[in-house]
């Protein structure tokens, strides 16, 4: 069963130096309160893997956090560049880091190999691209047809971190709304954090609701407000604006540095 | 809005949008990124296609947005959608199954047998700009049934040689998505502020098929990287007409 | 988008005899209405593909439409067993006819790899049982870890014929409680048709409930009671006593025949 | 109900099923098939381990039924399970995946390394009796943290050798599991209406641990086809206790 705890609680006991993490939430219900946590804490060395990198993997990088990117797409949604992911890898700054890219449907399918725990996941892609040369991919033959297909590495991330509506006092969460990879990520993961809107008594079963038992999460922690400026369905909208906003301060390293600062790094966790 | 319609004058990016969004007149399904891709769309939906199927790779299958979303995964297109699905199930159940019609995809550099670069400018490992990277492209472009290409027509962008190969066009040419086993026909078109280009049905270079209004070949070839092939017969592209026109702007100003 | 059509229009469309046809339901929501429609039509030489024949297979085998079957669980659940299935293996009555068995892992991710149009799908399982000797599996290694796997063949049915809560006037369906393999079983198929409880004017979105849009649907078709003696979670309830019924029922070839005769083939066709 | 309890005598049907009952005392997860494995395992959340998770394959995930259910699929299962999912995802995401604690497998024969048969007696191409076949069985074995069997104690399903091996217990003994990558420990115990068998730690041979009340050893060996390996200190079961045979007893009249 899912301990239900405070978000500054469940990342202490979950999350080190150099481990491997994966905070998913696909534009939708993204962890953006546990990403500024890690970071409150100071975690440095860390693997991040996202298909998305968005607006959190841009702070995340930009403050120096990260060993190594994993991802498929990182751009800031219909407004533009990440500044800061673009920073770090043609400038090195604030240091080099590993990058490893796929594309949205390897990623989709590693994930979901790391969720069966299965070594690898056998899909059609990547064929006659450049990405061949620069990713993990590998060829394997149907061996009914003889089609050549390609094989993606499972995806294991030591700790998986993603955000939804609601849990209840067990751990048992639910959410609603694009789905994204992240009942995958939960699973794919050695440990698990969710954070969550709200606690209630009991889930009451929603359209479209996801489900995830209490008995394969780590932890719980309540973060209302926790995904923005991305949204959680039903409670918060998205803040197009802010993305636009961050497309402007992002380009200069010293704004980026001060806004951190002040509005992240010298904050109080949600919900604590 | 006619009154107003016909007071301005209709701007490079409106033509192509409209030529866009005609284009999915007998579509069922089309796969769409934001941007002008989403505005096309929707505009299809709005003017020539109202049973249209709006799918986004988040998930959202038969969206129907009456705002032009800023991302993909924007809360209308899930309140809206007839489904919603994982991200897992989307490109292995619906887009690796091949079955949406037509996708729109967009690029930094598209060469003549329309391979497309969204990865980096300059060299992999030093790259002098670094953009966003595959996303679901290399996977929509090889398993929709057809790929429309919407990009700004610059020599920038038109290159003979693509810096990164993120997502196979047709490749070397004729044959080649055959031999990568691909399932969809491929670009079919590619659209952009000054005309129409499409594959030779031999060859499969990119040919110049349509002219925008105002626009000649020699600005189109000016902008262009490469000697560009053009059609003996190029037509003009019929101009929005009034309905196209004031239902984009219409839209636009939601 | 799917033809909204009466059940015997429907089924006189969509199968030939000779078919491969796939009637899924996984205890739940199975198409008894469709089945007993084929029968009537007299449909023949088909290859009957289901995870768990049931008591419809049952009655569809021991009529002899049965040129194949391609199954994982031929029980009666919580009964014993299926009395028709056993005399046509075991006495070859009515006619001799073709068996493929799967385990219930093969036979899901066969559907799911039809479903994907992929060849084949790659899992773990069948290692070290005598299924291997009698059935489609290959082995097949990761490139990654080296690990031995095994391959299953993608199923494509000509026909999969599932049954459901909803659908609306547009053919988009709803069906919720226990999903099964039907979603995979449609899309995986070259043809399909959904028989609905009832048709509506908007389908409201359920808790746990699936849509499959009409747009990958041959024809629909109202059914009322379609599923009997399975159910339709919320509208109708599984009739166990007809499971206990059938396990005395059929043990005899004649009282089967002639139950059949009185209660399927000379009825008139639900909905019609 | 206590008295009533008392005044009949205790099954063995009874003890088998509390006895297996008694093993998910302290598990998280169980996965059960229907009848006398679906009793004990509601049995146990009311009386052992009321946080017990039932997992069945029909994709009820943490069901609670108040009835004993006939099929794995009744309603009641869907209607009080915490999730249900596909049955695609439960065997990949749960069951392959190795998240479920304990499996309860019947069998028709079962050999000295506690391998299953459910297929064929007799000849595969030809059976004397054809069985249902594998359902979930061979992968549920190979992935379940550990596999208790329940099987009633006869020589028709104690045989020396299995017409047919749908499922892997322990092969041909110690390592057979590791050579085959099997992530579970395999069958732990066998429990039938006579006694409990568990695997040699060394040999993983099944062995006589426990004997249920009123019975000896001759009988058990009489009813097992091969040549019964017995421990040194056989154990008795501890009989039904009156909490769990007045549970078992007002569950199985509901």
């Amino acid at each position: 069963m899912a301990e239900v705890t405070s978000l500054s609680e469940a990342v202490a006991a979950l999350v080190d130096d150099g481990d491997s993490v994966a905070l998913e939430g696909f534009t939708h219900l993204i962890p953006f309160a546990a990403g500024h946590e890690l970071l409150r804490q100071g975690r440095r060395e860390l693997e991040l893997i996202r298909m998305t990198p968005d607006l959190l993997y841009d702070q995340m990088i930009g403050v120096g956090s990260a060993r190594k990117l994993v991802f498929s797409y990182g751009g800031n949604p219909g407004v533009g560049s990440l500044h800061r992911f673009r920073d770090v890898i043609e400038n090195h700054w604030p240091h080099e880091i590993e990058i490893e890219e796929h594309s949205h449907a390897g990623m989709a399918n590693r994930y979901a190999a790391g969720a069966s725990n299965m070594p690898c996941a056998v899909m059609r892609g990547y064929v006659g691209t450049d990405l061949v040369a620069h990713t993990r991919v590998a060829g394997i033959t149907c061996p009914f047809t003889g089609e050549q297909l390609v094989a993606v590495p499972a995806l294991n991330p030591d700790v998986s971190i993603i955000h939804a509506q609601e849990a209840d006092r067990d751990g048992n969460v639910q959410l609603w709304g694009i789905p994204g990879v992240q009942k995958e990520a939960v699973l794919a993961a050695s440990r698990s954090l969710v954070t969550v809107e709200r606690i209630v008594d009991e889930l009451e079963p929603k359209p479209g609701g996801v489900i995830i038992p209490g008995w394969v999460i780590s932890y719980v922690a309540e973060a209302p407000g926790g995904s923005r400026p991305s949204y959680s369905l039903g409670i918060t909208e998205r803040d197009n604006d802010f993305y636009r906003f961050w497309d402007k301060l992002s380009r200069d390293r010293d704004e980026f540095t001060a806004w951190m600062r002040e509005h992240v790094l010298d904050r109080e966790a949600v919900g604590s | 809005m006619s009154v107003e319609a016909q007071s301005r004058e209709v701007t490079a990016a409106e033509t192509q949008t409209v030529a866009a969004a005609r284009r999915l007149r007998d579509a069922q399904t089309v796969f769409i990124g934001v941007g002008r891709p989403s505005t096309a769309a929707i505009l299809a939906r709005m003017v020539h296609n109202p049973d249209l199927v709006l799918v986004y790779e988040s998930g959202t299958i038969g969206a129907k947005p009456f705002h032009i979303p800023l991302s993909i995964g924007d809360g209308e297109l899930a309140e809206t959608a007839d489904a919603i699905v994982s991200v897992t199930e989307m490109f292995n159940y619906w887009i690796g199954a091949g079955r949406i019609d037509v996708a729109f995809l967009g690029a930094a550099q598209i060469d003549r047998y329309a391979n497309l670069n969204t990865t980096v400018i300059g060299d992999y490992a030093q790259p002098k700009t670094r953009l966003p990277g595959a996303g679901g492209a290399p996977e929509i472009a090889s398993s929709c049934g057809e790929v429309i290409v919407i990009a700004p027509h610059s020599p920038r962008t038109f290159v003979e040689h693509l810096d990164f190969r993120t997502t196979v066009g047709h490749g070397e040419g004729n044959g080649t998505r055959g031999r990568c086993g691909f399932t969809g026909k491929g670009p079919t078109a590619v659209i952009t502020d000054l005309g129409t280009l499409e594959p030779d049905p031999d060859t499969k270079e990119l040919t110049l098929v349509q002219l925008h209004l105002g626009v000649d070949v020699d600005e189109v070839q000016e902008k262009t990287g490469w000697r560009l092939k053009v059609a003996d017969q190029i037509r003009h592209t019929e101009p929005p007409n009034e309905r196209e026109l004031e239902a984009l702007r219409e839209l636009q100003s939601r």
